[in-house]
Parts: C-alpha cells; sequence; structure tokens
C-alpha cells in the first residue's frame, strides 16, 4: 500500500468506455460538494474532488473583527457542531488573552460540547441513512435529535447556532432544573440510539453492502493524516480528549472506541459508539459539575492579543480534531486565523478510497468519511 | 372479427418487418423488429397456439429483442443512425425479394395446400409438454446442449482480452 | 374452427388498448392545461448536478453485467420449456422425468460455467 | 465596570492553576530535548522560534525545509501534518508557511505539535505560479500536506514546487483577482 | 376559515347556490330538452322485450329495479365493464391509490412521524389527489436532445403493460378480465416489456443517470425473472394448470404456501425486485443515481409511471395471493340475502324501501372478492415493510443474490414439488 | 380467410422474402441479425400453421424448438457483434474482411 | 442464520415502532415552552440568564442612547440602528434608541451582554414573519411592545416513547 498514490486525477488517457459523472453539486448524494467521478462500467477509476461551493472566507473575515464578535461568525461552518468549532478558538484567546476559566464553566463547556457532538452525530448518521437508501434512519435519528436540540436550547437559548462559548467562560448560567432534564432526556436518548442497531448496525443488509468496501489500512490512515472516526475506525488509538486532555476532560473517564476493519461499516460504527460514549460523558459531568459559581469571567470589553504570538489550540469535534491556529499582533482583532478541520483533512483519503470501488459504494464511502462539506470550505 | 385481426397482423407483421431493415436508426429498428416478433406471436394465437405464442412473446420479445436493444445501444451513437448501403445493391435486392414472392406464392397458389382447411380441434398445450419428454427427448437433450454450447460460447466470445491494458487507466 | 382459441386472450389486448386510450387524455390534458415557458434554453437541458453537460449521454456502457444478459437469454428458454414439462406432469409416467433431468442437468453445467465466467468481473 | 469583579476571579486563578502549573515545570523538558536534537543536527540553519507546553517552534529557511522535514519524519517519528497555514507580512515582505505537524504512531508525541515555518519571498503584483513566491513541497515527506498546500497555494500563491496536482481547491476556476488571504486583498467596505 | 374566506356569509352563499340551480335548470329546459327531440327524431332506438325504448319508458325503469336489473346485469357481463371498472383498470387503480396512501402513512408511523395530514381534513386522505392535481398542472419538460416518440410513449406504454397484467388477475370465481387457459405464461410474457419499456425510456432522454439507472433496471428485471418464473413452477406441476382459476379454485383445502414455502419466499423477493422497492430499488438509487431512469421525466409522465408501478404492485401482490394463499378462497362471512328483502324490501314503519342493488353480485362473489382484498393487503404491507427497514443493496450483490441464491432455492422448491407429488402426497389421489 | 392455409403461408413468403432481400442488401451486421430473425419467424409460422392444419401436435413442439435455437443463435450472434465491434470500431460487415481469427 | 436472524430482528423493530407514539410537534396548533422569558444578561454579575434568544425587548426607561448595543453587533450582522425617537427620557439625552432589523439579525445576543444599563432583553417571540423586508424592521416603539406567546408544549417521555403530546 505503499506505492505512489495517483496524484489528484490525472488522466493520461480518456477510453471511450468510461464516463465522467458529475456528482454534485445539485445532487441528493453529494452534499455542498462535487465529485467528478469517472466510471468505467460500473467501476470507478478515478474521482476528483471539488469542494469550495461554499467557501466564504470566514478566515478572512476574522481578520477584520474583534475577538468577541467573531464568535457567531466561526461556528458558521458547521452550525449543528457550533460548541465544538468555537472551543478550540475560545481556548486560544484564552491563552492570547490570558484569562481562567472557572470550574464550573468548564463542565458546562464539556456538556455542551458533547451534547453538540451527538447533534452533529444524529445529523451525519441521517444522512447516512439516506444515502443507503434507508429512510426510516433518516427521520428516526432527524426526530431524536430533537431531545438534544431541546436541552441546547434550554440551555444557550438558541436552537442550533448557539454562540455560547466565549473566552472566559460561557455565556449563561444553566436554567434551574437543568440537571435533572438533561439527564431525563439523555438517558432516554441513550436507549434510543441503541435501537438503530436493530434496523440500522446488526442489519445484515447494510452490514453486507458496507462490509470490506472503501478499506483504509492503518499505515494509510496515518499517512493521509486523516482524523477522528476515520482515524479510529483504521485501528489507531487517538481521541483528542484523551490523549490532550483539554477543560476538564482528565478528570472524566473517557473511552476510546477503536475499531480495527477500517471499512466504511467500521467508520460509520464509530460514531455511534461514540455517542454512547458522550451520554456517559455527560452523565459523568453532571455528577461531578459544582453546583454553583460563577461561569464567566469578566473580560475586558475590546480583549488584546499579548505581542507577536501564535497559539495551536485543538479539541475532538464530531469530525476529529480541530485546530486552531490563531496569530496576534497586539491589536483587538486576530492577525491570521486559521481554522484546521477534520472535513478537510479526511478529504484528502476520498479518491484514494474510490478508486477501483463499486459506482454503488460512492455514497457509503464518501460519508462515512465524516465529511461536512460547509466545514471543509470555511 | 378473426378475419379482420388476420388483415391487421398482416400489415403490422409485414409493415414492421420493413421498417426494421429500412429505419434510419437501429433504435427504431430494434423497436419495428419487436412489432414483427409481436405480430408473428399472434398469428400463433390465430393458429391456437397459444403457447408457442406466449413462449414467443416470453423469450422473443422478452428476452431476444432486449439483447439486441441492449447490444445496439452498446454501438457508438453514429452508428446506430448511419446508415450504409449502396443504391444500385439495393434494387437489385428488391428485384430478388419480389421475384422469389411471386415465384413461392405462385408456387403456393397453384399447389394443393390451396384449398386446405380444418375444422379439427385445436392441439392442447399438455401434449407438448408429454410429447418434449417422450418422443422427441432426444432432441431436448440435444436442445439442452445447444443451448449449453451457445451460452458457453458466447460468455467466451464476449469477454475483454485487453484487460490489462485498458482496465487500469493509470 | 381455427382462431377460436385466440377470442380469450383478445381482452388482454383490449385492457392494454384501454389503458393507452385512458392514460394518454392525461398526458395531454396535462401538457395543454400546464405552463410552457420556452424562456430559457438551459431548462431543457440534460439533468448533470448542476454542472453543463460534459459529453455523450448515451455512451456505450456497463459491461461487467454483461454476461447475465447472455445467460438471461438461453435461460429463459431453458425456464419456460420447464412449464411445458411441468404443466403436463400429471399426465406422463413417472419415467419420462428423466429426460428432463438430462436436460437440467446439462443446463445445470452450462449455468456453473456461466456463473463463474460472470463472477470474474476483471474480464468484462 | 470591569474592575471589581475581576478580583474574585484572580482569586480562584491559582487554584484552578495547580495542576497546570505543577506540568509546566516538568513538561518543557520533552520539548526542549526535541529542539535540542534539530538544533544538534542542523545547528544554525534553524532556530527554535518557541518553546511551550506540547508546542514546538521551529524556523527554517526554504533551502533546508526539506531535509529538516525528512529528519522531522524519520528520526523524530513525527508523521502527520494537521494544518499548513500561510502567514502573509507585507512589512517583511514574505509570506510565511507553517506547518502543524504531529504525530499518531508514537504514543509519547501524542500531545505534541511541532510548529515547522518557513517563509516565501513575497510580491507585490503577484501571478500565482509564475512568479518568485515558491516553495518546495513537502508532499513526498508527508503525504497529508496534498489538498492543504493547494489550498496555500490559492490562497496566498505561493507556488509548491514538486507538487504534482498544483491547481485550486476551493477557489472558482475563474477567479482573477489577488489571492484572497493576503493583507492587501481587502474585503469590501472595510 | 377566517383567513380563506374573510366575509363569509351562509345566506349569500345558500343564494348562491339557488341561483346556480336556477340558472342550470332554466337552460337545460330551454336548449337541451329540444336538442335531445331533435337528436332522438333521428335515432332510431332498440327494442328491448318487445318494447320500444322510449325515453320515458327508460325513464320509467329507472324507478323500477325489477326491469333494470336485467340491463345492469347485462352490462355487467360484458367485456367493457370488466375492463374498465371491476376486476379490470378501476378496481385495480382504486387499490392502488389505497396503496399509495397506506403506504405513506404506514412509513410514517413507524417513521415516528406524522405523514400526509393537512389535505382533506381526515389524516390527509385527499393528499393523493391533491397531488394528482399537482402533477397533471405542472410543465412537462423535455430535455432537448430526446427521442421524443419514444419519450412521450414510454409512461404511457409503462401504464399499459402493467394494466395487461391486471388483466390476468381472477379476482373471484368467474371474475377475470382475460380468463385464458395459460394465464401463468401470459404473466411472464407480459412482464417481459417492462425491461423494454423500461430501457427504451431511459435510453430515448439522452442523459447519463437515467441511462444508468435504465440499464440497472434492465440487468434487474432481467436478471430476477428467471428465478421468478422458477418459482412457480413448483405450483403449477402440483395444479397441473397454468389457468390462474384453476390454480386459485385448487387451493380450496390448502394454500400452496404451506407445502412450498421456500418457492414463496423465493418468489416473494424477486417480486420485491421486479417491483424496484426497497431494499431492491437501485434503478432510483437517489444517492448514487439521481431518480435513475426517471430523473428527466416531469409532471403526468412521471405521474402515470408512479400509477404504472403501483398498479404493477398491486397485480404481483394479487399473483402472490392467487398463487400461493388461496385466492378468494376462505370461510364464507358474507351473510346471504334474506329473500324476503330482495322481494318485498325492507319495511320501516309505513315506508316499504326498495333495495334494487343488492341481488347485482352473488354471495359467492363478494365473499371471494372479501377475501381477496383481505390478502392482497396483507400481501401489500409486507411489500411495503421493507421500505422501512431496509437500506438499499449493491447492483452485484443484487445479481449475485438473483443467479446463485434464488436460482438454487427455486430448483430445490421444484425438487421438493416433485417429491411430494411423487411421493403421493399431493396430486390425485394425495391431499388435494 | 383465418381458416385457410394459404394465408398463413402467403404471410411466410412475404416475410421469407424481405428477410432475403435484408440479408442481400444490408451490409451493417445488426440489421442482418435482423433478417436472419425475420427468416426464422417466417418458418416458424410456417411449422405453426401447417401442424395446425393437419392436425399434429409436432408442429408446435418444433416452433418451440427452433425459437429456442433462434436464441442460442441471437446469443452467440450478438457475442460475435460485439467482439467486432471491439476490434474494429464499426458494425460494417465490410470492414470485417480481415477477422481471420 | 446470522442473515435471516438479523433480517427477521430488522422487522420486528419496524413493526413494534408502529405502536410508538409519534415524535412531531404540530408546529402551528402546538409550540415548544421555554425556560424563563427569554435571554437576558446581568451586568454586574457579567453573566447571563438563561432563556430563548428570540425577539428583542427595549425598555425605554433604562436607555440611555450609548451605542454600546450598535457597536457590538457591527461586527457580527449590522442589524442595529440608531434612531431618534420622539419621547424625551431624562437619562436619554440624544433621543437615540436602538431600532432592529431582523432580516440581518442573527440572535447571537451579543448585544444584550453589552448593554450595560439592563436595557435591552431578548424575549420568547421567535415568529417574525412578514411579507416585505420593511415589516423585519422593529422600530424601538415596536421593540417596547411585551409580546404574547402561547408556548406550552413539551418533550414528555412516556413508556411508549417520547411525544410532544
Amino acid at each position: 500500500m505503499t506505492e505512489q498514490l495517483p496524484p489528484g486525477l490525472a488522466l493520461q488517457k480518456v477510453d471511450e468506455r468510461i464516463m465522467t459523472l458529475n456528482v454534485g453539486p445539485q445532487h441528493p448524494g453529494s452534499g455542498h460538494m462535487r465529485i467528478i467521478v469517472q466510471i468505467d462500467g460500473d467501476y470507478i477509476v478515478a474521482c476528483d474532488p471539488d469542494p469550495g461551493y461554499v467557501h466564504r472566507g470566514e478566515e478572512k473575515m476574522a481578520e477584520y473583527r474583534n475577538y468577541i464578535t467573531n464568535i457567531p461568525h466561526l461556528e458558521r461552518p458547521v452550525i449543528h457542531d457550533s460548541c465544538n468549532v468555537l472551543y478550540p478558538y475560545v481556548l486560544g484567546v484564552e491563552e492570547l488573552v490570558g484569562i481562567e476559566v472557572p470550574e464550573r464553566a468548564k463542565y458546562v463547556r464539556v456538556i455542551a460540547s458533547e451534547l453538540n457532538r451527538c447533534i452533529y452525530t444524529m445529523y451525519w448518521l441521517a444522512i447516512y441513512g439516506i444515502f443507503l437508501g434507508h429512510s426510516t434512519m433518516f427521520m428516526w435519528p432527524a426526530g431524536d435529535r430533537e431531545l438534544l436540540i431541546d436541552l441546547m436550547e434550554k440551555m444557550s437559548g438558541a436552537r442550533v447556532t448557539h454562540a455560547h462559548f466565549v473566552p472566559g467562560g460561557v455565556r449563561n448560567d444553566l436554567p434551574p432544573n437543568f440537571e435533572d432534564v438533561c439527564l431525563r432526556q439523555v438517558n432516554y436518548f441513550e436507549k434510543r440510539i441503541k435501537e438503530y442497531s436493530a434496523v440500522f448496525y446488526d442489519n445484515p443488509i447494510l452490514i453486507a453492502r458496507t462490509k470490506d468496501t472503501g478499506i483504509l489500512s492503518r499505515e494509510d490512515a496515518i499517512r493521509l493524516g486523516t482524523t477522528g472516526s476515520v482515524l479510529r475506525a483504521s485501528g489507531v488509538d487517538y481521541d483528542l480528549r484523551k490523549k490532550e486532555p483539554y477543560d476538564v476532560y482528565e478528570e472524566l473517564d473517557v473511552h476510546t472506541n477503536v475499531m480495527k476493519e477500517g471499512d466504511s461499516y467500521a467508520r460509520s460504527k464509530i460514531p455511534w459508539l461514540d455517542m454512547l460514549e458522550s451520554c456517559n460523558i455527560i452523565r459523568q459531568a453532571l455528577q461531578k459539575m459544582p453546583k454553583s459559581g460563577s461561569v464567566r469571567t469578566k473580560l475586558k470589553p475590546n480583549p488584546k492579543g499579548k505581542g507577536l504570538n501564535s497559539v495551536y489550540k485543538r479539541v475532538e469535534s464530531g469530525r476529529g480534531s480541530l485546530g486552531c491556529y490563531i496569530v496576534s499582533d497586539g491589536k483587538t482583532e486576530p492577525y491570521r486565523l486559521k481554522l484546521s478541520v477534520g472535513s478537510f483533512r479526511n478529504l484528502i483519503a476520498l479518491p484514494y478510497l474510490l478508486k477501483g470501488e463499486k459506482l454503488g459504494n460512492m455514497p457509503s464511502v464518501y460519508w462515512s468519511l465524516n465529511y461536512w462539506p460547509v466545514e471543509a470550505d470555511r | 372479427m378473426a378475419d379482420a385481426a388476420f388483415l391487421a397482423l398482416t400489415v403490422i407483421t409485414i409493415g414492421s418487418a420493413i421498417a426494421a431493415l429500412e429505419l434510419r436508426s437501429l433504435i427504431y429498428g430494434s423497436i419495428a423488429l419487436m412489432g414483427t416478433l409481436g405480430g408473428i406471436a399472434g398469428f400463433f394465437f390465430l393458429l391456437d397456439a397459444p403457447f408457442v405464442a406466449l413462449f414467443q412473446l416470453a423469450v422473443y420479445v422478452g428476452s431476444i429483442a432486449v439483447l439486441i436493444l441492449f447490444t445496439v445501444m452498446l454501438v457508438k451513437r453514429e452508428l446506430i443512425f448511419k446508415k450504409i448501403e449502396d443504391k444500385r445493391r439495393k434494387f437489385a435486392g428488391i428485384g430478388l425479394m419480389l421475384t422469389i414472392m411471386v415465384s413461392l406464392g405462385a408456387v403456393f397458389i397453384d399447389s394443393g395446400i390451396k384449398t386446405m382447411t380444418t375444422d379439427e380441434p385445436a392441439t392442447n398445450f399438455r401434449d407438448i409438454g408429454t410429447d418434449f419428454v417422450t418422443y422427441y427427448w432426444p432432441a431436448l437433450i440435444l436442445m439442452g446442449l445447444i443451448l449449453a454450447g451457445s451460452v458457453t460460447g458466447a460468455l467466451v466470445l464476449a469477454k475483454r482480452e485487453d484487460v490489462e491494458n485498458d482496465q487500469r487507466v493509470n | 374452427m381455427v382462431g377460436e382459441l385466440a377470442g380469450n386472450y383478445s381482452t388482454v389486448v383490449l385492457m392494454f388498448g384501454f389503458a393507452i386510450v385512458a392514460m394518454a387524455p392525461a398526458l395531454i390534458i396535462s401538457r395543454m392545461i400546464s405552463p410552457r415557458k420556452r424562456s430559457n434554453p438551459v431548462k431543457f437541458l440534460p439533468m448533470e448536478c448542476g454542472q453543463v453537460p460534459s459529453g455523450e449521454g448515451r455512451t456505450h456502457f456497463m459491461m461487467q453485467y454483461y454476461p447475465y444478459i447472455l445467460m438471461f437469454v438461453v435461460f429463459d428458454v431453458m425456464a419456460i420449456f420447464l412449464y411445458a414439462w411441468g404443466s403436463s406432469l400429471l399426465e406422463i409416467p413417472k419415467i419420462a422425468t428423466l429426460p428432463m433431468m438430462g436436460f437440467l442437468g446439462i443446463m445445470f453445467g452450462a449455468m456453473a460455467f456461466a456463473l463463474y465466467q460472470s463472477g470474474r468481473r476483471r474480464i468484462w | 465596570m470591569s474592575s471589581n469583579s475581576e478580583k474574585p476571579d484572580a482569586d480562584e486563578t491559582p487554584k484552578v492553576n495547580v495542576p497546570s502549573t505543577a506540568k509546566k515545570s516538568e513538561l518543557p523538558m520533552f520539548e526542549k530535548s526535541i529542539s535540542d536534537k534539530i538544533v544538534e543536527k542542523f545547528g544554525d540553519k534553524v532556530e527554535v522560534t518557541f518553546v511551550k507546553e506540547d508546542r514546538v517552534g521551529i524556523k527554517s529557511g526554504k533551502e533546508n525545509i526539506h531535509d529538516v522535514a525528512e529528519f522531522i519524519r524519520d528520526a523524530l517519528h513525527y508523521d502527520h501534518v494537521e494544518s499548513v497555514s500561510g502567514v502573509d507580512y507585507p512589512q517583511n515582505k514574505e509570506i510565511e508557511v507553517v506547518y502543524h505537524i504531529g504525530s499518531y504512531s508514537d504514543s509519547s508525541l501524542a500531545r505534541q505539535i511541532l510548529v515547522l515555518s518557513t517563509s516565501a519571498q513575497r510580491e507585490e503584483n503577484p501571478i500565482p505560479g509564475n512568479d518568485a513566491t515558491r516553495l518546495p513541497t513537502l508532499r513526498d515527506i508527508f503525504y497529508s500536506v496534498e489538498f492543504h498546500e493547494r489550498e496555500v497555494f490559492e490562497m496566498f500563491g505561493v507556488y509548491f514546487e514538486g507538487h504534482p496536482d498544483n491547481r485550486r481547491l476551493l477557489l472558482p476556476e475563474d477567479w482573477a483577482d489577488l489571492p484572497p488571504l493576503r493583507k492587501d486583498f481587502a474585503i469590501k467596505g472595510r | 376559515m377566517s383567513v380563506i374566506a374573510p366575509k363569509f356569509k351562509l345566506s349569500e352563499f345558500i343564494k348562491s347556490l339557488l341561483d346556480n340551480v336556477f340558472w342550470t335548470v332554466l337552460i337545460l329546459s330551454l336548449i337541451g330538452i329540444p336538442a335531445v327531440m331533435m337528436v332522438l327524431f333521428f335515432i332510431e332506438m332498440p327494442v328491448i322485450n318487445g318494447e320500444l325504448l322510449t325515453p320515458f319508458l327508460a325513464l320509467t325503469w329507472i324507478a323500477d329495479p325489477s326491469r333494470i336489473l336485467p340491463i345492469v346485469h347485462a352490462f355487467m357481463a360484458t367485456d367493457i365493464f370488466r375492463v374498465m371498472v371491476f376486476p379490470g383498470f378501476g378496481f385495480a387503480a382504486l387499490l392502488a391509490a389505497g396503496t399509495i396512501f397506506v403506504e405513506r402513512k404506514m412509513l410514517a408511523k413507524l417513521q415516528l412521524r406524522v405523514g400526509p395530514f393537512y389535505c382533506g381534513k381526515i389524516e390527509g386522505i385527499l393528499q393523493l389527489m391533491g397531488d394528482g392535481l399537482k402533477l397533471i398542472s405542472k410543465e412537462i419538460i423535455i430535455p432537448a436532445k430526446a427521442d421524443k416518440p419514444i419519450f412521450w410513449a414510454a409512461p404511457v406504454l409503462f401504464v399499459a403493460a402493467a394494466a395487461a397484467f391486471v388483466a390476468l388477475i381472477p379476482v373471484a370465481p368467474g371474475w377475470v378480465v382475460a380468463d385464458v387457459d395459460l394465464g401463468l405464461l401470459g404473466v411472464f410474457a407480459v412482464i417481459g416489456f417492462f425491461p423494454i419499456i423500461t430501457i427504451l425510456s431511459a435510453w430515448s432522454a439522452n442523459s447519463k443517470f437515467p441511462f444508468i439507472g435504465g440499464i440497472r433496471a434492465l440487468f434487474q428485471m432481467v436478471s430476477f425473472e428467471i428465478p421468478l418464473i422458477l418459482s412457480l413452477l413448483g405450483v403449477v406441476m402440483l395444479t397441473g394448470s397454468l389457468n390462474l382459476s384453476e390454480i386459485a379454485a385448487s387451493q380450496s383445502n390448502f394454500p400452496w404456501i404451506v407445502f412450498l414455502p421456500i418457492g414463496a419466499i423465493v418468489f416473494f423477493i424477486t417480486m420485491l425486485a421486479e417491483l424496484e422497492r426497497i431494499p431492491f430499488d437501485l434503478p432510483e438509487a437517489e444517492s448514487e443515481i439521481v431518480a435513475g431512469w426517471l430523473t428527466e421525466l416531469s409532471g403526468m409522465m412521471y405521474g402515470l409511471v408512479q400509477l404504472g408501478t403501483y398498479l404493477k404492485l398491486y397485480a404481483f401482490a394479487a399473483l402472490f395471493v392467487v398463487l400461493f394463499l388461496g385466492g378468494w378462497n376462505g370461510p364464507m362471512v358474507v351473510p346471504p340475502f334474506p329473500a324476503e328483502i330482495l322481494t318485498e324490501g325492507i319495511v320501516l314503519g309505513p315506508v316499504t324501501a326498495n333495495i334494487p342493488g343488492l341481488p347485482l353480485f352473488t354471495q359467492e362473489m363478494l365473499n371471494g372478492t372479501l377475501w381477496f382484498v383481505l390478502k392482497t393487503v396483507g400481501v401489500i404491507f409486507f411489500i411495503l415493510l421493507p421500505r422501512g427497514v431496509f437500506p438499499r443493496i449493491r447492483i452485484d450483490m443484487l445479481l449475485n443474490l438473483g443467479w446463485t441464491k434464488l436460482i438454487g432455492l427455486a430448483f430445490v422448491n421444484i425438487f421438493i414439488a416433485l417429491g411430494l407429488l411423487y411421493a403421493g402426497v399431493l396430486g390425485p389421489g394425495g391431499l388435494q | 380467410m383465418t381458416n385457410e392455409l394459404i394465408d398463413f403461408t402467403l404471410v411466410s413468403v412475404a416475410m421469407l422474402a424481405i428477410g432475403i432481400y435484408g440479408l442481400a442488401v444490408k451490409r451493417n451486421f445488426i440489421r442482418m441479425l435482423f433478417a436472419v430473425e425475420i427468416i426464422i419467424n417466417a418458418a416458424n409460422l410456417n411449422l405453426v400453421a401447417f401442424g395446425r392444419f393437419l392436425p399434429h401436435s409436432g408442429g408446435q413442439t418444433l416452433a418451440l424448438f427452433s425459437i429456442a435455437i433462434a436464441a442460442a443463435e441471437v446469443a452467440v450472434g450478438l457475442s460475435l457483434i460485439i467482439v467486432a465491434y471491439r476490434m474494429y470500431q464499426n458494425v460494417d460487415i465490410a470492414d470485417f474482411r480481415s477477422l481471420k481469427g | 442464520m446470522g442473515t435471516a436472524t438479523g433480517i427477521i430482528r430488522a422487522l420486528n423493530s419496524g413493526i413494534k415502532h408502529i405502536a410508538i407514539k409519534r415524535f412531531t410537534l404540530r408546529y402551528p396548533e402546538e409550540k415548544l415552552k421555554f425556560v424563563g422569558d427569554g435571554y437576558q444578561f446581568d451586568p454586574s454579575a457579567g453573566v447571563g440568564i438563561a432563556g430563548l434568544k428570540g425577539r428583542h425587548m427595549l425598555f425605554h426607561d433604562h436607555c440611555t442612547g450609548c451605542q454600546l448595543c450598535s457597536i457590538a453587533c457591527e461586527g457580527v450582522a449590522e442589524a442595529i440602528a440608531m434612531v431618534k425617537v420622539p419621547d424625551q427620557q431624562k437619562q436619554n439625552k440624544k433621543s437615540i434608541m436602538p431600532q432592529i432589523d431582523y432580516g440581518k439579525c442573527v440572535f447571537c445576543g451579543l448585544c444584550v451582554d453589552a448593554c450595560p444599563f439592563y436595557a435591552l432583553y431578548m424575549t420568547n417571540d421567535y415568529e417574525l414573519s412578514s411579507f416585505s423586508k420593511e415589516g423585519l424592521i422593529y422600530t424601538p416603539a415596536q421593540l417596547q411592545v411585551k409580546p404574547y406567546v402561547a408556548q406550552n408544549s413539551e418533550i414528555q417521555i412516556t413508556s411508549r416513547g417520547a411525544t410532544h403530546g
């Protein structure tokens, strides 16, 4: 597997048997991107992903806004994982500005982050279901996701774009009685997603369809620099919550789910196992959280970074490691802000996995990469 | 009623047979060929041979026509609509056709089958099945061998031989 | 009398014709009452996911499963031959099943070979 | 309005910070050893920009970047690039390209990010791909930089020599303006 | 209500209705009656039972059931009635429409949502009508390079082929459009047309996705036709008949599914594949090829294809019922008509009501239809259910399944039938 | 009309003549296959017609065999077309002269 | 055999769900209940009070016209414009108050965080659709009105599944 990989799409000779299909951007199986697929009969000869249809220049926009007003903008790429996408930015700004976060706020952040990871994964799972032609698997996650959206709404006051994390903590304290409601709904949520195994994860048709398709070996997963569920499905035990614990993750018992197969079934099962793990983490965090206390350190209205300084923070988001590289030149705006997102890093595996695959495997392999086009385009 | 059906079927069959050979597009030609085959099936119905008629529909229209259609679609589009023929050859062919039609027709009309009619009941289709396994059983085995040989031969013929050069483009 | 059995089958053709006669007006009425705006030529391009169509819509294609169609032509004949035998099974002696079993045996052999050949995807 | 309420937080900070300060005292040793290895090998050719908790910054000239990256991969067991960011410095007439390199296979390096930076010459009127803004590609060392370098190419105009597929990735095919993340590309109205 | 008609007044509404009635009556009496008279002047009226049928006589007959009934009976015996209404198109279309509604509501219930709700007040029962109106009023867009004659003809032919399939299905004893000796073989001949229509429709659109979808549909239908044909051979061997009515009548004691469960399972699976339903809906796999061979069809053309699909669904479910579940056979549940009601009518105090419609159908026929419909609905339920719980499979898996597993199982079924027959369990002298 | 053998025979003759015309004139391999099919069908029609009018079940049986053989022939013939098309990128019979195996 | 049991398990699960209560919220008839009266902010403590970030509410007797909300919004959505109001308030010398364009507002609530005088809060009203773009611009007088909301539906978790009632 260490031979020279095809450089993107460089078809020297186009046979007349080969048909070029534009999958996307207006296609039910592509999301906001285009995959140029060349097929020979039923087999994909080459594949060239063409993202950028939803590129909006978040990084450029961030250079014109101060550290606080960047918050509603930076969560836009992944609105249903908005807490996680803000997390590294907020951690980075805290280091740049030099403030500490109260203990309770750290727990609230962990809960919000885990809830958001579940919300994102449910959405991802719904789309994965519809990509495989399983309409029930679209409707159930889309409905059960509502339980957690309801929690997030109680917590932050918005259903998707929360804008909840700020440097120095979170925007507001938990509403009264939140712990009980959260525990009840999370327990029910866990019960619900366990039921998915009967119709989805243990379904023999699904297993036959996704097992042994798009196999990414451990070496390739490391070499291609994939992250998140793609990496863990290939047998690499790497979870930033465990390896580089931020906030209070080191006080919680986090279990990392790893599968050895590296096929699209494993890649699709890891997020589901992660959701079950998230439920555990939420329960632990609810138990260990200080019952009262401040949740936000007060900050000057326009915080400034210290001199010419750079910081690189990363967290484990729903799609894998999400890094934020902030360069500050002592002004109220960041000099340069770069989001290193899991989707973009996983995209590199797509041409590699799809080559020689059947056309029918294209949606399942593509979506099992846990790829979110909007986030990759930023 | 039966006469009208006979006339209609004659027109359909012969007309679509000509169309199958003469239409410019091969796809339309295949559709016309399906018309011919269906028309022959209609004649079989009129001849009280529904088993043969439905066999014709299921096998000829249902599978042979599909195969022909599929093969035609595999051919390049320019070729589907291309017409390769010679004017003089065509007129000679029409002459040949008319000669055969007239001479054979005259022979048949003059012969004794002109007055041949029947009022006997039609053959039951179960007799065919009985015939297969009793009187014609060697033919049935032979038939099996022919079919087996044809599918084997067709598969061996149709497979690609330039796999190493073509399949892996890179 | 020749042609008397055909009358039964004519109702199938009648049904076929009735469906055409009943359904064709639906298309015609729809064509009459629906809007027809020829403003934009892009509207009449084939679906290509929002891109300008490239290449030919009908290339010769999908050869990997071609052996299945070849097999279908032959085994369809076999299957309906079996009906000629199966429908008269109650009337023929038991010993007469043997030729049919021989026929089936030959076809099984051919089918095994054909399935082996068609399973080798790389050669198609 | 903020002066009053900062005091309780200031009281809280040492309490929260105890574990991390304890780590701070011992961990930079490890990072220091990493940077020492690089300095030992390359001497003056590289410059250690910072050694922080879990982060080591190395700056290298564009001539040595390939060798440094190879050394990082082979001797230090870093195996993938997480992010390639360009930073535009119009005053210095250079574009800095920063590689954040991490490791999956070595568990002792799981927390570590090696920040390898280099800089390319910046041109006032860039013609992406045809001017002096060039850097050697690291794709043959770290395969995972492929799309990241394409992104840097379209956003900053840094041409990576030896990259086999230097096409645009995110921007439209008919983008004819400046590379958009340069500082002189101004957003309308700001 | 207040939003839709803000100035609603009941009195004005009634007045407008009365106005309409008045003008209609006036125009009819002034123009219609003279026109009818003029037409009648030229037309020779038929003589029935020795009486000249005048319009007045016809009016009196409507009031007298004893005279109208023979005519209705005579009409119901004609082929036209059978083709258009009862076992034919109308009945099948009604069941197909019911199927669409049930599918949407059941799938919605399974997926914990509501389904059609607002159209038609009661659980969205008029949704189908709304959809039909929408489809018929939508613009029909034909791709510029399409092969227009084939493109136009394909949806109509699709419905027509499905209708020809429906014609072969017996619903009740004697109630079948085409009672033919070789009905089952006719079914095979008819379903051979669907791949042709599909591939022609796909080819004519001159677009990539329909072409791929059409070829997939062709492979799928063609590959599953052979297990389909073979799985039914067991029933034919045991009954010795290809007539569907005879096959249905032969199951008065036991349905064949008791003896041939493997054949029934194989037939059910091939049926799902022939119907292009999930998990075998590869020709319409929307995540790979946009909508398969339906991609370029718009407006009513799509509607017609859907109608044809559901007619086909009904026909296949009915075929399953006829072949394996005993057709119309079932315990007699319809009560016999009391003779006095037929002759004397129902006496409700001072009023005597004649019900002329009742004796139109015999008790056996109603009972048979009832059982047939019940069984068909049950089979349709099981056809619809996989859509909720299975994902779609891949084309190579599908072909592999059809050509190896299902054909093997079908042959097992044939040998089981042969063994049952030669062991004397079934057949002449056996159980049935 | 339908009660007379001669009518069916004449239709059969006409189709035979059309088939021979097609074989003689057309140079497209697929068209020639069509012509062969038409000829085979003419023969089948005669078989069934004679089997009906000289009441004997052999006519129908032979017609069934004939159709089955036609199916086999078409399968092989179309494979030949595929091979020839792959070799010459054409279906014109005149281009197949160098087909020597 | 595993295949057969898997298929039967899937079918069984499907049939079982036909009997489970449906989850759908029938929106125009039922509306979700939220915590509290909406998102508010306590400048002295520096934290917010949980609640839905819906349409804003402006207290004319607290607003000083300091423009802090408008400045906070500048980097986010530029939805807040300061306009002159006719009524004279003692604390509001310039007589300017925020006017919010809900066609631009992203409901992040940063303006509420910026207000040091308890003048700007958010309410539970989220049904702001209008037929014209002008209808989305809320003047200070409109923002002063406390919205009427009838929201009472909550997620209930019963033995037959969760439902919105």
